[in-house]
Formats: structure tokens, C-alpha cells, sequence
């Protein structure tokens, strides 16, 4: 990306911004982020397909925030993930510069996170056919057939947190998980202590989730463990309408409606 | 190492007749933690009570757990003995096996084995429990009272009678409200002025009452009994101590065209105007934007002639900053316009009028002296159509509620007309007729059996001119939809009682919370229904919801109750439940990430950002923070955290996770 | 053979249900006695994570409790309760955890009958299920066992 | 400049004077109304009054033909067109299950993107701005504005000017130099689709229509839809027999009014094919 | 006894009606502003405010009058009603419906033949034309309500204005139009 080369250096070099956050080749056939401090570094930059990592979840980073204002090569569902991280405060104008790429791999420049939240409203999240089919068969199953497929699918996860550190909304600085008074999840890995840690992380993407998918293409047994969120994803809209992402937005699961329905509620 | 007693309780034979009391305090006496257990007839007695209170000293307890009744009855009792005995309050629990053990399961093993389990839970609990201490918060004892109407002048007086301060404000230039619009009154008849105007009297020659008119509330700041309001003293462009009221500017005035406002536009005043003969206070205000000084730059003619030099062309608006401990919201309603229905033409056909106009046609003190005359010609109609419903119930044009006051005033209205037109016909087009209240339904019979008014039942599609006359179309529902047109010559819609035009805004001033109509929401609506959510807000009248004289004035006087109440004490305690964010040593400060979620989350909007400030002032973290005046304990915030940086204190995480894994494990 | 008794957990709401159920009481109404009560001071201080706990702790059913919508005491603790409680259940479901074990429901504090009714009504319907073995076959931890070795 | 037409059927028989009136102010402001090829009848009321997939079917392939054809606007100055194809737009767009079994059963692409203009909107954006300069023979009468059922209601899918009292058509007339009256029956129904089974409801509905016209000194009434034309105007013996006198206002379409203010022959108009003769 | 006349308004017709339209007939509270707006109500034998209150009723006795009357048929479909009801309920809509049903189970009222024959052969012209032969729907519609005599006179003189094709305007892709008959006749059968 010639583009993004280009601007990266200028930004760089005119200290516009500190630090650059974007893609470059790495092992194999690979990516992985390029943070770019000095303008040689921006050559490094590249961007295919092959680029999915989530680079949001650097900019809530003690070490990257310290650097001063970033730039960051965002993709759609990164774009996503910044308006939702500042809807909850964690990222401002002031500390972050997106370099769009559109789904057609353009570079757009924002001027501001309004603009980049109107750019993102354009596209409605929407989960891809193989896994709607993944979602659809798992609804089919009987409920001790899912109760099985989870308990085996969750039973070799080692907890090394890979999901955890992929996500940018996982920014918390004290996980639930590592909580020990009380301890609401047992420390080593169990068959319902895993079950435990990914019901627990579901429910906190609930209404945040922009559904990217970095917590499963960071887990190195690939778990489905993205089909959790998944499933949030589309109750949220079945329920409530869902949501988008939004600078000014009701959350979705800190407000309500009072004619919020259910029908199993005695 | 905790040192707990448990006290199993007989409650005479309540108890004891299905549950082994023995049996349960002499399992208990063998926990881990447990010094003490014993059982007695009863618990709540002075021997009993005597009995917990030398165990504390005795053994030095650090917990109680009391085995006897719900909480609810008699949690105060025994946290009180604790407390004499030297022990914090907050280290007394209470175990339910009476009412959720003992009266609803038959005597036998099962039985006492719950108890057993119920008793474990809260022993298990206790230890987790901290010493916590009643929250006092300082009152200072002045009251604000948000608007003049009826409600307002009632709050007011209410309060000052208990010998308290009161600041009352009004955005218009008189006090009087609605109330003081009106011609006569239901079910009484009385005429309206005659039995306000006195208390507008009284208002402003209270010693206890700072009245403030032609003002606004500019902003809030604070918490129940220690507030600060910043007041909005819009300019009147007169000097009020020169000022005697003599009226020689408002005779003069050049500009007499202006609709009146006190007349719903029937009538009309001057640029300079008292907008009634008997308003409170009676000296005038410039109506700048139609003042021709304001305007050209030159008249001056009240200047010329006031006699006490009293004019300020150049006087501004002024900020006054009090400080309040409580607040009365009484600002009213106001009636919905009923141009969304072009179908009635009101607005097109001068004859089509409101029901508030329709009070000023009838009153006394109004454009035509208290005669019916239509506006468009000062006829005297022969035929008078009262449209109830206009607006309300009506979710497609209005608004969906019943505005609940129309099918008593149409009543009246229809009936002033008989009384004051003789040999006249009316006709009421209703839905339903809603006269629940002393003496309402009567009053309605009345206009239909002895004044003759027709009532017919259904909802008219629409109105128009032809020769002179409305034709009024509409059908009775109750003759299988038959037909009805009537040629009248005047027809007065009853519009829709709707919030105020700024409820949002002056809502989001206080804090406090507004139904989707815009009307403020009480705190609970049967048993709260004069608080807001917010503690030290409290509401009167029809600022909550449609609500007629009586009503309004009751929930003054209970509104003015709850100030009293607030003001009878020089410090404020309230138990200490309530949610806390942690606290932790630097650089962490708090494991709040700041994402704030938590604060749409809060009922009470008890939830404030903290800036976390380095030595050079600079803000190194943005943290949660509850405002232990306004948190009232619900934890809502402490189960939705993601990092569980909020905690409520007697709810913690640590006892409610406790008392889940005592209930399920045997020891 | 002994009738299964199962083990029920109720986490109620202070303001209704635990009133309601004072009043079932006060009204000497008899039900099952399977259940144990958690008094929380509203259905929005519930945590979900409890509930995972009491299954895991060998409770076979669960019953959750509050003011009915608009009852809440504190205005709107049970409407987020009621959100948190849909997406919550449709999780549980889609994880296999058997949503019939848990009983959501509004008692108000003058529905002292209907706090019967639901116990008795939850208590028979786990009875017909039988203990939650599948969640208690996988929740023994190691250290569990050392603790109780 | 091009516009997509969709005559309908009325305009090509009972009410071709309608389409050349239409045909004619178009080319005075040199705009072509290019018709949609081989374009069947939308189905009126008589579809929807029998069969509802068959009422939605029937616009939709005429959408589908304009898509075909590559038009983005169409005018439909038929009020009943205007209001099927918008309804359909409406309702395919509503409902995608729907508008799979419609464009299935129509065996033709349909995507929905043809932008549907009433005659009073084709006015309104391509000619009144223009109108001033052209109107040679001010239309100097008293006018009634009758905008009938289709073209006001329902509010929610059509979404032009106002159910009740609306203003459109009068603020034409004011500029092509008439007097709009105001009067009561602007949005009444004529009696529509009962024209030919029910005669007589037609002379009462829209008698009373004729009637408040008359008492307010209407001199013309302005209508923009052509079964209303033709109550109006064809049925005028039943009404007058409701009326019990002769009243011999002349109904004229917007189109033939503008014609005439724009000096328009009044021939190429199609005056003289109304049943009550056209003497303004 | 009331349970015998008056049922639960989801079921029966009134459930159908939502089923099938989405309209509500449990909204209607019977204020009367369509009936009082409908240019038709006078003709009709039950006005629609009625009409909306025996289908609450949900008694099957009132429900089959609803589909013999004769005011579905001479509703207009003006759309007054709905652009007036203060609960938004699409009368019209729903009448379309009942329309419908009332077809299907034969029990379209009599005094409504004149007006389904000239529907009818409304969509026949459409059906074997493409287009409306007006000239051919009144012959049509004269045969099969053999009200030969009514209107005799204006076919002369809408002629002589030019106002009627003699010959019917043809469509090319008549076997489309046809063929979407065929399909709609077909699924509403069912």
C-alpha cells in the first residue's frame, strides 16, 4: 500500500503522530503489527488479505498509549472496535488517528472518530455464511449434544489467554478471571472452569463484541470460541434491535427498555 | 479468627412446633468459627435480647446470627442490641426460619435440616462481614419550590408553616398558575380567583417565603440536604422596590395588540403588562420583544410617566446562587395545541376553540366579562359541540394516556354554558366517561339529567364551515354507529394535558428522572409518589402527571411533609448500603478501567467520574466513583461491572459467593 | 428407593419475592422444602456468575425472583435484570446448560400464593428431570478433591 | 431532458385527454416522457379487493420493466397507479419473503430503484420553478382543489403533503394564477371504483363534493386523478339528480389548466372531450 | 352466559386478520371516527367501527355475518378510516383481507354481485390483454350482471369523445401477465 506508506512517513516525520500501528510481513506466510516510529520503518508497511489481527487491542496498551498519539491502519472491524473503546472512554480524539481501509482496500483519512463512526454505520455487522451454518447446526442439537460438543471443544484450552489479549475489548487491567477474592474461576484449567472463563468473557462482549474474530484466529487449538459472541451477537439484534458500535450510544446491556420482551419469565 | 453466636429462637411455639430448635443450635455450636449457640423461647424479648447482648460482652463476639424471623421484622431490633452491647450493627445477621421455614413446611427432619442450612448460610456470611458506619449527611434547612401554580403555592406554604425557609420561583411574571386561569372549579362551582387569590396573598407576605417571579432555575449542583441552585432572576425592566403598582405605564402603553397570554389569546395587553388585575406581585414587566424601545430604540412612554421613576430600560438578567436542602418540583402542564388535527380545523375556524379558552370566555375576569360569545363574531352560540379526547388517548396524532381532568372540566363546561345561555343546546362527543373522585360522578349526572347536556358516544372524524355554521360530524357508537351531524356554532376541544415545553431539560438540570411523555417519574408509583428518584427531589402536581386542584394541592401537602421531614433532623443517617468503587495503593489507584458503562446503568445517576490527579495536576486515570449521597443501594452497578470494581457493602461479592458455597456444601 | 429430593437455590430480590415469600409464610401457605433463599437487595445485584456456582456446587435447580417490571423499588434494577437475564439464559442454552433447571420469575410482595405455586411447580419439574449429573460429573476440580482428601 | 412514463390504462381510453394534456405542458418545458414498453395495468382496486399477491405482482413487473429499460424516474399521473406502485414499492421493500415470491411469479428482476413521481411531483420539481415565465393567459378563476383518496392517503407509505387540508395542487393553481378556494371536501372520496357496479353512491359521494364547490364559488375544480375526472365529470347526471339542480362547474385536470394558462391549444388539451363542457 | 358470545379476540377471525395482516382488531375501542368518517357507512350494513367490534367478540356467529356482509364489499378502500384512527389501525387493509376470505368461502354477500362482477371482470380484461379494454369489461360486466340497460347511454357518448378504444390494446407479453395469474390464483387457493 503505496498510500499508506506514504502518509505514514509524513505523519511520522512531521510529528504529526508518535507512532504508527499497522501490518507487516511476518514468519512464514504470516502478518503481524508494525509499530512505526521513524519514517524507514514505514516501509515495512504492507496490507493484503492476509491482514485480520485486530490492531485495536494495541491502543488501550500501557506501552503504546505512553508513546503518545497514534495512528492506526484500521480496517472495518478495527474502525469498529475504536468507536466502541471510546464510547467507553478508553480512546479520544486527541490520542488516536485512523487511517481507514474501506472493505475495497481505500485509504480514507478521518478527520475525527464522528467521522470514522459514520463511516462505519454505512455497514451492518454480519456474520459469514460458514458460521451461521456452524450457529444453525449447533441449534439443531439437542441440548445435552451441545452441552457435550462445548464440554469437549473447551476441554483442551490451557487458558494461556490468547483470546484475552487478541481482543481489543478485553482491556481490563484486572480480569474477572484473575480474581481471587472470591475466586469465581478456578486458576488451573478445568472442563467447567474453562466453560466458566468463556461464559464469563460472552457475557462481558455482550453488546460490545464488533464480532472481528481475533480471539479465534489467536487461539493457537482454534476453538470456536467466537461462535459464543456470535450467538450474543444475533440475540442482541433478535431482543433488542441489536447495535452498532457508537460514539454517543445507549449500551446495550447498561440501559433497557421496559417493554423488553421474554417469554419465559413466570 | 471470627468468634459468632447464634441465637435460635422458639418464637413461643412458632418455630419450635416443626423445627428442632435444640437440634439447630447445638449443630451450629459445632461450626468453625462458631463460640456460642444457643436457643430460648423468645429472642425479641428483653431477657432475649439480654441473652445476645452478654454473649457479646462475655465472649467477645465478633458476629451474631439471629435464627427467628424474617429481617424485615426485626432486623432494626436486634442490630440495635448488638450495638448497645458494643458491637457494629453491620456484624449482626438474621436467619428466616419462621416464615420461610417453620409456617410453610411440616414438622419433620426435612424441616430442620433447611433450618440447619439456612442458619449455616449466614454464619458463613458474617464472617465476611465489615464494620460499617451510618452515613450522616448535613442539612441545610431551605427548601426550593419550583413553580407557582396551585402545587407550588401550597408546597410553599406548607413548608414556611413549619417554620422553615422557602425560595419560591416562578417563570412568569405572577404566581397563580393554571388554577388562576379558571372560571369556576368542579364539583363545587366555586369560582376560582376567590379561593386562590387569598394564598397568592399569603405567599408573598410570608416571612418565612423568598418569592421570586419571572425566574428560572439556571442550575443544580449537590446531593439531599445540601444543594446549590444557581437562579435565573430574568430582567423585568423595573426597579420592583420603586415600583408601587399604580398602573399609569400599563394604561399608557402604546402597544395594546399583543394576545394575551392570561387570556389564551382571546384577549389582548400591552408591552408592559401585570398579566392579571389580582397578580402576585402586582407590578409589571417589559415584554421585550414587542417593547417598541426594544425594537426601534425610541418610546419611553412608561418612563415619562411613571411617577417613581421606577423604568430600567437597561437592567439584566441576574444570577442568584442559594443554597437548599431540598427541592419541590411543582411545575406543572400545560395543554397540547390541537392544530395536529386539521381535520377540526382549529386554528382555521376561529370558532373552534380549547377548553382553556373556553375557561376564559367563562370567567368573570375574561375577554367577554364571563359571557359565552364565540371569538369570531361575539355571537352568543346557540349550539356548543365539547369534544372530549382531543389529543388524548389517541396514540396516532396525541398522545396515548388519558389526560384524566377533561371529563370533569367538559361537565362543567357544558354545564356553565346551560346556566349562563338559556334555551341553548349542547352536545358532548366522548369515549368514555372517567369521573372516579368525591362527588364527580354526580357532578356529571348532573350536567346530563337536570342541565340537559347531550352526551353522545363517539369520537368525531371532523369539522367544517359551511354558511356560517360548523358541521360537526361524528357517529353514535352506541345506535350501531348511526350518523350525528350537528350544525353548532361553536365547538371547544378538550386538548390533551401534556408536560411542559424544558420538562426534559430542567429534568436533566435536577438529575431526575421523566417518563417517555416528558412528565417527571416518581420514585414508586404507589408508594412514592411524591419522591424522585433522587433523594431530597420531591414532586407536586401535575409536573408528574395530568392532575386536577385536588390532587395537586394533596401532593403538596406531601410533598411538604417529606421537606419537613428531611429538616426535622440536623444531620441526615442513612444505612451504609451502598456501593463503593475500590480503592488501591499507586500506580493501580483502582482496578476501574473507567469505561463508565456502569453509569447508565445507575438508577439514580449516583455514579460520577473521578479524575485521578498526579502532583503536577495532571489526570493520570478517570475512575467511577459513587456518590454516597445519592446511591441508594440497589447494586445493579456492582453485578454489571466486568472488573468488579464496585462492591456494595453488606452485599458484597465475597458474602453473597460465601453464602452460595455454605448453601451447597455440607461441613 | 428414597424419592429424589432435589437442591434448590432461590436468589430473590429484599423488596418482593423475599416478601412475598414472608407473606407465603405469614399466610401459613405450605410448599415443598427443597428450596434455600439468598436475599439480595435487588434482582440487579444478581450475579450471573452465582448461578453458574450454585449448579456447580451440586445445586439442581435454580430460581430467580423479583419485583414484577415497574415494581422495582429502585425504579429499574429488574428491567436490567430482565435484559441480563435474556441474553444470559440464550447463552446457557446455546452452552448446553439445561435452562429448564432455572426459573426466572416475578413475585411481587403481596403474591405470597404464587411463591408457593413456583416452588412447588420448580420442585416438581426437577424432580421429573432428576439430578443435574451431566454439570456434576464435570464440576469436580482437582483441588476440590484435595481439599475434601 | 427524459422521464420514464407510465400512462396506465385509464389514460390510454376513458381519460386520454388527461395524457394528452400531460403529453402536451411536458413539451412545452421540453421534457420527453419516454413510456415503459409493453406495460400492463397495475390491477387498481380491483386486485387488491380480490387477491393481494396478484395486486403487489402486477406493479411490480411494470417497476421491473422500467428498471429494464434503465429508467430512475417515472411519472405516473394515474393518482390509482401511483398509489399501486408506491404501495408495492412499499411493501416488496417491507418484506423480502414477499418479494421473492412476487418477482418469482413475475419471472423478471426487481430491485426496487425506480423513483415513482405522482403529476403534482413531476410539476413540482421539473416545472414550477420554470412556470412563472411561461404563463402567458394567467387561469384567472376561483379554483377547488380536489386531491381525492390516492394521492393523500395512506400518509405512511406515500409520505406527500398532508392527509388532512393538504396544499400541494393549491399552491400550483396560485402560481399558474388561479384563486384556490378553501373548502371541506378536498380529500373526500368521489366513489372511486364504484363507478360503474354502484352508480348511485357515486352520485351522492361525489355529489357532495360538486355541492360544497358550488356554495363557495368554485368556477373550476382542479383534479389530478382520473377516476375522480370521471365521477366528476361523466357522472355529472347522477349527481346533479342527487343535487336536485343542474350544476355545470367543469372538472379540469392540473395539466389542462397549466395548458391553458401556458396558452396551450386547447384541442391538443383534450377540452372537448368532457362530458360537462369546459367554458373557462 | 357471556362466555358463550364472547371469546378470546386473538382466536377465530380476528386472529386470522392479525395473522395475515398484522392488524389488531384487539386495538379498536370503539370511538367511532371511521365509522363517522366513512363516506360509505351509510350504505353499509355494518359500519366498520361494528365490523371491528364483532370481531372482537370472537364469537363464530358474528364472524361469519362479518364475511356475508355486504360492507366489505362497498368499502372503497379510501383509506379515511386509517388516515383518522387514533390507534392506526388499517381498516382498509384488513377489509382487503376479509375481502378475500369472504371469496374463498363463498360467502360473498349477494348484493355484492354487481360489484365482485365488475372486479371480475376487471381482471379477466387484464388477465387475456395485459391492459384494461374498457369496452370489453362492460360487456363482460353486463353479462354477468345482465344489467344490460343501466349506462346505455353514455358508451355513445364517451365514443363520440373518443373516450373508448373499439379495439383492445394488446400487450406483447401476454403470457407474463398471464402466467402471474396463474401464480397468485394458485398460492391464494391455498
Amino acid at each position: 500500500m503505496v498510500d499508506l506508506i506514504k502518509r505514514a512517513k509524513e505523519l511520522i516525520e512531521s510529528s504529526s503522530v508518535k507512532v504508527v500501528i499497522g501490518y507487516e510481513q511476518g514468519t512464514g506466510n504470516k502478518t503481524r503489527a508494525l509499530f512505526v516510529e521513524n519514517s524507514e520503518d514505514a516501509d515495512k508497511l504492507i496490507f493484503d488479505s492476509r491482514c485480520i489481527q485486530n490492531l485495536a487491542a494495541y491502543i488501550t496498551k500501557k506501552e503504546i498509549k505512553e508513546k503518545g498519539k497514534m495512528a492506526v491502519a484500521a480496517t472495518l472491524p478495527v474502525m469498529r472496535s475504536i468507536i466502541q473503546l471510546a464510547s467507553e472512554f478508553q480512546v479520544t480524539d486527541a490520542n488516536i488517528l485512523v487511517l481507514g481501509i474501506t472493505p475495497e482496500s481505500k485509504l480514507i483519512e478521518f478527520g475525527n472518530l464522528a467521522e470514522v463512526e459514520k463511516f462505519v454505520h454505512q455497514y451492518e455487522i454480519e456474520i459469514d455464511v460458514r458460521n451461521k451454518e456452524m450457529l444453525d447446526k449447533l441449534e439443531k442439537m439437542t441440548q445435552p449434544e451441545r452441552w457435550q460438543f462445548w464440554i469437549d471443544e473447551l476441554a483442551p484450552c490451557f487458558k494461556c489467554y490468547a483470546c484475552r489479549a487478541a481482543c481489543p475489548m478485553c482491556y481490563c487491567s484486572r480480569c474477572t478471571v484473575d480474581f481471587n477474592q472470591p475466586q469465581w474461576i478456578p486458576v488451573p484449567s478445568t472442563e467447567l472452569g474453562n466453560l466458566e472463563w468463556h461464559i464469563m468473557r460472552a457475557i462481558h462482549l455482550t453488546g460490545r463484541c464488533i464480532d472481528c474474530d481475533a480471539c479465534y484466529n489467536a487461539c493457537p487449538l482454534s476453538i470456536p470460541i467466537n461462535l459464543l459472541t456470535k450467538r450474543m451477537l444475533l440475540d442482541a439484534k433478535e431482543h433488542f434491535g441489536g447495535y452498532q458500535p457508537a460514539l454517543k450510544g445507549e449500551h446495550l446491556m447498561s440501559t433497557y427498555k421496559p417493554d423488553d420482551k421474554e417469554n419465559f419469565i413466570q | 479468627m471470627s468468634k459468632i453466636g447464634v441465637f435460635v429462637c422458639h418464637c413461643g411455639e412458632n418455630i419450635s412446633a416443626t423445627v428442632d430448635c435444640a437440634k439447630v443450635a447445638e449443630t451450629a455450636g459445632n461450626w468453625d468459627g462458631v463460640t456460642f449457640s444457643v436457643d430460648y423461647k423468645y429472642m425479641c424479648s428483653d431477657p432475649g435480647q439480654s441473652l445476645i447482648k452478654n454473649a457479646i460482652t462475655e465472649k467477645g463476639l465478633t458476629g451474631v446470627v439471629v435464627a427467628s424471623c424474617s429481617p424485615r421484622m426485626h432486623e432494626p431490633t436486634f442490630r440495635k442490641a448488638c450495638a448497645e452491647a458494643g458491637l457494629n450493627p453491620f456484624m449482626c445477621e438474621m436467619a428466616n426460619l419462621r416464615e420461610h421455614c417453620s409456617w410453610v413446611h411440616e414438622k419433620g427432619e426435612a424441616t430442620t435440616e433447611k433450618a440447619i442450612d439456612l442458619v449455616r448460610i449466614l454464619v458463613e456470611k458474617v464472617k465476611y462481614n465489615h464494620e460499617l458506619t451510618s452515613i450522616k449527611v448535613p442539612v441545610t434547612k431551605t427548601a426550593l419550590v419550583i413553580g407557582g401554580g396551585i402545587a407550588g403555592i401550597q408546597a410553599s406554604l406548607d413548608i414556611a408553616n413549619t417554620g422553615h425557609k422557602v425560595i419560591l420561583i416562578e417563570k412568569d411574571p405572577s404566581i397563580g398558575g393554571h388554577m388562576s386561569q379558571l372560571s369556576e372549579t368542579f364539583p363545587t362551582l366555586d369560582c376560582s380567583q376567590c379561593i386562590l387569590t387569598p394564598r397568592m396573598v399569603e405567599v408573598a407576605q410570608h416571612p418565612n417565603i423568598t418569592l421570586y417571579t419571572y425566574a428560572e432555575l439556571e442550575s443544580l449542583e449537590g446531593f439531599i440536604g445540601n444543594f446549590k441552585a444557581k437562579i435565573r432572576k430574568k430582567s423585568k425592566s423595573i426597579d420592583e422596590k420603586l415600583c408601587t403598582g399604580c398602573a399609569q405605564c400599563t394604561t399608557k402603553c402604546p402597544v395594546k395588540k399583543i394576545p394575551s397570554e392570561f387570556n389564551e389569546g382571546l384577549g389582548k395587553r400591552t408591552a408592559i403588562y401585570v398579566p392579571f388585575p389580582q397578580a402576585v406581585p402586582n407590578k409589571p414587566v417589559i415584554d421585550r420583544k414587542n417593547c417598541t424601545y426594544y425594537i426601534k430604540g425610541k418610546c419611553k412612554v412608561c418612563e415619562i410617566v411613571c411617577p417613581t421613576g421606577a423604568i430600567r430600560f437597561d437592567q439584566e438578567d441576574q444570577i442568584v446562587e442559594v443554597e437548599i436542602g431540598a427541592i419541590v418540583i411543582a411545575t406543572g402542564f400545560t395543554v397540547k395545541q390541537p392544530d395536529f388535527f386539521p381535520e377540526y380545523g382549529y386554528g382555521k375556524h376561529a370558532d373552534v376553540i380549547t377548553g382553556l379558552q373556553f375557561e376564559r370566555l367563562a370567567s368573570a375576569s375574561g375577554p367577554t366579562l364571563g359571557e359565552i360569545r364565540r371569538p369570531s363574531d361575539g355571537k352568543v352560540p346557540e349550539k356548543i359541540v365539547f369534544l372530549a379526547c382531543a389529543g388524548s388517548r389517541d396514540p396516532a396524532k396525541g398522545i396515548p394516556y388519558c389526560s384524566k381532568i377533561c371529563c370533569m372540566y367538559i361537565a362543567k363546561h357544558a354545564m356553565l354554558y346551560q346556566h349562563k345561555v338559556h334555551g341553548g343546546k349542547s352536545y358532548v362527543f366522548y369515549m368514555d366517561i372517567r369521573a372516579g373522585g368525591k362527588q364527580y360522578e354526580e357532578f356529571v349526572r348532573r350536567a346530563i339529567e337536570d342541565d340537559g347536556v347531550n352526551y353522545i358516544r363517539g369520537r368525531v372524524s371532523k369539522i367544517y364551515e359551511k354558511n356560517g355554521k360548523l358541521i360537526v360530524s361524528g357517529v353514535d357508537t352506541l345506535l350501531n354507529a348511526m350518523p350525528v351531524e350537528i350544525e353548532a356554532d361553536m365547538v371547544v376541544l378538550a386538548t390533551a394535558g401534556v408536560a411542559n415545553e424544558g420538562a426534559e431539560e430542567l429534568a436533566q438540570k435536577l438529575h431526575i428522572s421523566y417518563d417517555p411523555y416528558k412528565f417527571f417519574a416518581e420514585a414508586h408509583p404507589k408508594l412514592k409518589p411524591v419522591e424522585t428518584n433522587t433523594a431530597g427531589i420531591f414532586l407536586a402536581g401535575a409536573c408528574q402527571a395530568p392532575r386536577d386542584i385536588p390532587e395537586s394541592v394533596a401532593m403538596a401537602s406531601g410533598a411538604a411533609v417529606k421537606v419537613a421531614g428531611l429538616f426535622s433532623k440536623d444531620e441526615l443517617t442513612r444505612e451504609p448500603i451502598i456501593a463503593v468503587v475500590n480503592r488501591q495503593a499507586p500506580p493501580v489507584y483502582s482496578s476501574c478501567v473507567g469505561c463508565f458503562l456502569c453509569v447508565s446503568a445507575c438508577p439514580y445517576q449516583a455514579i460520577e467520574k473521578e479524575e485521578i490527579k498526579n502532583r503536577n495536576g495532571e489526570v493520570i486515570k478517570s475512575v467511577a466513583k459513587v456518590n454516597p449521597g445519592l446511591c441508594q443501594g440497589c447494586g445493579t452497578c456492582v453485578a454489571f461491572c466486568r472488573t468488579k470494581s464496585i462492591d456494595i457493602q453488606g452485599y458484597t461479592h465475597e458474602q453473597m459467593y460465601t453464602e452460595v458455597m455454605a448453601l451447597l456444601n455440607e461441613y | 428407593m428414597a424419592e429424589f429430593e432435589p437442591k434448590i437455590v432461590a436468589f430473590v430480590c429484599n423488596w418482593c419475592t423475599y416478601a412475598g415469600a414472608d407473606l407465603t409464610g405469614t399466610s401459613r401457605i405450605k410448599y415443598a422444602s427443597n428450596v434455600r433463599i439468598i436475599r439480595f437487595p435487588c434482582t440487579g445485584r444478581i450475579d450471573y456468575m452465582l448461578l453458574l456456582k450454585a449448579f456447580d456446587e451440586g445445586a439442581d435447580g435454580i430460581i430467580v425472583s423479583g419485583c414484577h417490571p415497574n415494581d422495582c423499588h429502585y425504579t429499574s434494577g429488574n428491567f436490567h435484570a430482565r435484559r441480563r437475564w435474556i441474553m444470559f439464559r440464550s447463552l446457557c442454552n446455546f452452552t448446553g446448560i439445561d435452562t429448564n433447571r432455572i426459573k426466572f420469575s416475578w413475585v411481587s410482595a403481596a403474591e405470597g400464593a404464587k411463591w408457593a405455586d413456583i416452588v412447588n411447580a420448580t420442585v416438581k419439574s426437577i424432580r421429573e428431570l432428576g439430578p443435574y449429573t451431566e454439570y456434576k460429573k464435570v464440576a469436580k476440580y482437582p483441588e476440590k478433591e484435595v481439599n475434601h482428601g | 431532458m427524459t422521464l420514464g412514463f407510465y400512462p396506465g390504462c385509464s389514460l390510454k381510453g376513458s381519460s386520454r385527454e388527461y395524457a394528452e394534456s400531460v403529453l402536451a405542458v411536458a413539451k412545452a418545458f421540453d421534457i420527453d416522457l419516454e413510456e415503459i414498453h409493453d406495460w400492463n395495468c397495475c390491477g387498481a382496486t380491483a386486485a387488491h379487493n380480490m387477491n393481494k399477491e396478484l395486486s403487489l405482482a402486477l406493479p411490480a413487473r411494470i417497476l421491473s420493466l422500467a428498471e429494464k429499460q434503465g429508467l430512475t424516474e417515472i411519472v405516473v399521473p394515474c393518482a390509482a397507479c401511483y398509489s399501486r406502485l408506491t404501495v408495492t414499492k412499499h411493501e416488496l421493500a417491507k418484506d423480502p419473503e414477499l418479494k421473492i415470491a412476487v418477482t418469482d411469479a413475475n419471472n423478471l428482476p426487481y430491485t426496487g430503484s425506480v423513483n415513482v413521481l405522482n403529476i403534482i411531483q413531476m410539476l413540482d420539481k421539473y416545472i414550477t420553478p420554470v412556470l412563472a415565465g411561461k404563463v402567458v393567459k394567467p387561469f384567472d378563476h376561483k379554483v377547488a382543489c380536489y386531491y381525492g383518496c390516492l394521492l393523500v392517503r395512506p400518509h405512511e407509505i406515500l409520505n406527500f403533503d398532508r392527509e388532512e387540508d393538504p396544499q400541494s395542487l393549491d399552491v400550483l393553481m396560485l402560481k399558474a394564477g388561479a384563486t384556490p378556494i378553501d373548502w371541506a371536501f378536498k380529500t373526500e372520496c368521489c366513489g372511486a371504483g364504484l363507478s360503474v357496479s354502484r352508480t348511485s353512491s357515486v352520485g351522492r359521494l361525489s355529489g357532495k363534493i360538486i355541492g360544497d364547490a358550488k356554495d363557495r364559488g368554485a368556477e373550476t375544480i382542479i383534479v389530478a386523478c382520473p377516476m375522480c375526472h370521471s365521477n366528476l365529470d361523466m357522472r355529472r347526471d347522477s349527481i346533479n339528480e342527487y343535487l336536485g339542480e343542474k350544476v355545470d362547474i367543469p372538472v379540469l385536470y392540473i395539466t389542462q389548466a397549466i395548458g391553458i394558462a401556458l396558452g396551450l391549444d386547447r384541442k391538443a388539451l383534450g377540452l372537448q372531450r368532457h362530458f360537462v363542457k369546459v367554458s373557462v | 352466559m357471556s362466555s358463550d358470545t364472547h371469546h378470546s379476540v386473538i382466536s377465530g377471525l380476528g386472529g386470522e386478520v392479525l395473522e395475515h395482516t398484522e392488524v389488531k382488531v384487539s386495538h379498536c375501542y370503539q370511538c367511532g371516527k371511521c365509522s363517522a368518517g366513512c363516506p360509505l357507512s351509510e350504505e353499509m350494513d355494518y359500519p366498520p367501527s361494528v365490523i371491528m367490534r364483532m370481531l372482537q367478540t370472537g364469537n363464530p356467529v358474528l364472524e361469519d355475518k362479518v364475511l356475508r356482509s355486504f360492507s366489505i364489499w362497498v368499502c372503497l378502500t379510501c383509506e379515511m378510516c386509517f388516515a383518522r384512527c387514533p390507534m392506526s389501525i388499517d381498516i382498509p387493509k384488513m377489509m382487503d383481507f376479509l375481502r378475500e376470505k369472504s371469496l374463498n368461502e363463498k360467502k360473498a354477500n349477494p348484493k355484492a354481485k354487481e360489484i365482485i362482477a365488475f372486479h371480475k371482470s376487471f381482471l379477466d380484461s387484464i388477465k387475456y390483454t395485459g391492459r384494461l379494454y374498457e369496452i370489453g369489461l362492460f360487456v363482460d360486466y353486463k353479462t354477468r350482471t345482465l344489467r344490460i340497460l343501466e349506462d346505455m347511454a353514455l358508451a355513445p357518448k364517451m365514443m363520440k369523445r373518443g373516450k373508448l378504444n373499439i379495439i383492445p390494446e394488446l400487450i406483447k407479453d401476454r403470457s407474463g401477465v398471464a402466467a402471474i395469474f396463474r401464480k397468485s390464483n394458485k398460492k391464494n387457493k391455498n
